[in-house]
């Protein structure tokens, strides 16, 4: 499973998306919207995807991530649009038979999309608002 | 560069804070016949300057990252990105 | 949240339990019953726990996992009694500012699970059946 | 080991493999006043030799890991911890 979409995410869902009988461990990453952002209160992130493409890098990473360790399954979905501090902005999980693959392709994963997959957020404080990453002098994405 | 008949015009997406620099989210342009994925940077570094300060500034042909030195065409589908911020 | 349940694991619930509003992300894991073990089928397991002790065992490892790591919420929910294959036996919820020490912290819980709390688990092949890990000839966990 | 006037009655809880070996999930064993965990461990493994053939034996005192030396009293709550495999 590989979704891009406006609404809240079912976890459940990504889970079972990746589930199996040959499963032992299902490792399971989400990211949520924090309430502070570089000292300053956040308001709300803005998700903006481009979304065939982000889709297609996706699935590379996935590929790839299968192709490293003997998965049995891997779903990522993750939410653009208007999000609020502590609703979740991506969940991505991984099944396979054993813990320590689990643990691995799912942070090798998200460490994938946040470099690679075209997604872009926007942090809006009370004070003003900014894209994260997109200068030299910001701090970064947070989660 | 070297001369052409005539020029192509390219739609180029724009995301994140591209498409505020843009002032839109699809810009068309007239490049020369042959231009490059660094021709194409060039052209829209000399119109929107801001764009020189970002951390990155990638170009997306038919949604897959494109060298610098891949050749353009009218029927490609074009976007910018921009320093990614996803997860 | 501590809690060992002959229920089945609700995972969300698992996860809310870790849910803050400073926290950036949320590593799970669910452990899920393998439909095979040591090439054999497993029909089913089951799982007993000395109950006080593991709770208090639980408490242990999350109290060291907390002072490692700037953690902002943990839950654990380890199911006992009859499980099938597919069926989760263990979540896991870590919630932290950051995705690194939610991934080191929830695989250090795990970890720390595996080898300190008493918890045991046998599983029902289709023509016998295994205390697991109880004598040096066996191989083991599987998760 | 000194000779003591009267000996103690303690309740030892076993679960998992060590259940099914001392047949029963509750056993009322005699142990002499001051008996350590290292000797009950002794006496059981006399009585259920099964139990010499597990990976390892720990033994629970009051819901916590109790090492060789420490002392039993009647009022403790003792419990067989053969490996454990949580998770």
């Amino acid at each position: 499973m590989i979704k891009i979409t406006e609404k809240p995410i079912d976890i459940q869902k990504v889970i079972d998306a990746t589930s199996s009988l040959g499963a032992g461990a299902i490792n399971v990453f989400v990211g949520t919207v924090r309430n502070t952002a570089h000292g300053k209160n956040v308001v709300w992130l803005e998700y903006e995807a481009y979304e065939g493409m982000a889709v297609a890098e996706i699935r590379k990473i996935m590929d790839e991530a299968h192709s490293r360790w003997p998965l049995l399954g891997a779903a990522v979905c993750h939410r653009v649009g208007t999000l609020k501090p502590g609703e979740a902005s991506i969940a991505i999980a991984v099944s396979a038979p054993h813990r320590k693959e689990s643990f691995e392709a799912c942070e090798f994963i998200l460490n994938q999309i946040k470099t690679k997959v075209p997604i872009w957020k926007k942090e809006i404080f009370e004070d003003g608002e900014e894209w994260i990453s997109a200068h030299p002098t910001t701090s970064g994405s947070y989660n | 560069m070297k001369n052409y008949l005539y020029p192509m015009k390219c739609r180029i997406k724009a995301f994140g804070i591209t498409r505020e620099i843009l002032n839109g989210n699809e810009l068309v342009i007239e490049l020369p016949q042959g231009a490059t994925v660094a021709d194409l940077k060039r052209e829209l570094f000399g119109r929107y300057p801001r764009l020189t300060r970002l951390s990155s500034l990638f170009v997306a042909v038919n949604t897959e990252y494109a060298p610098e030195d891949q050749r353009l065409t009218e029927d490609c589908e074009i976007a910018l990105i921009p320093p990614v911020s996803g997860g």
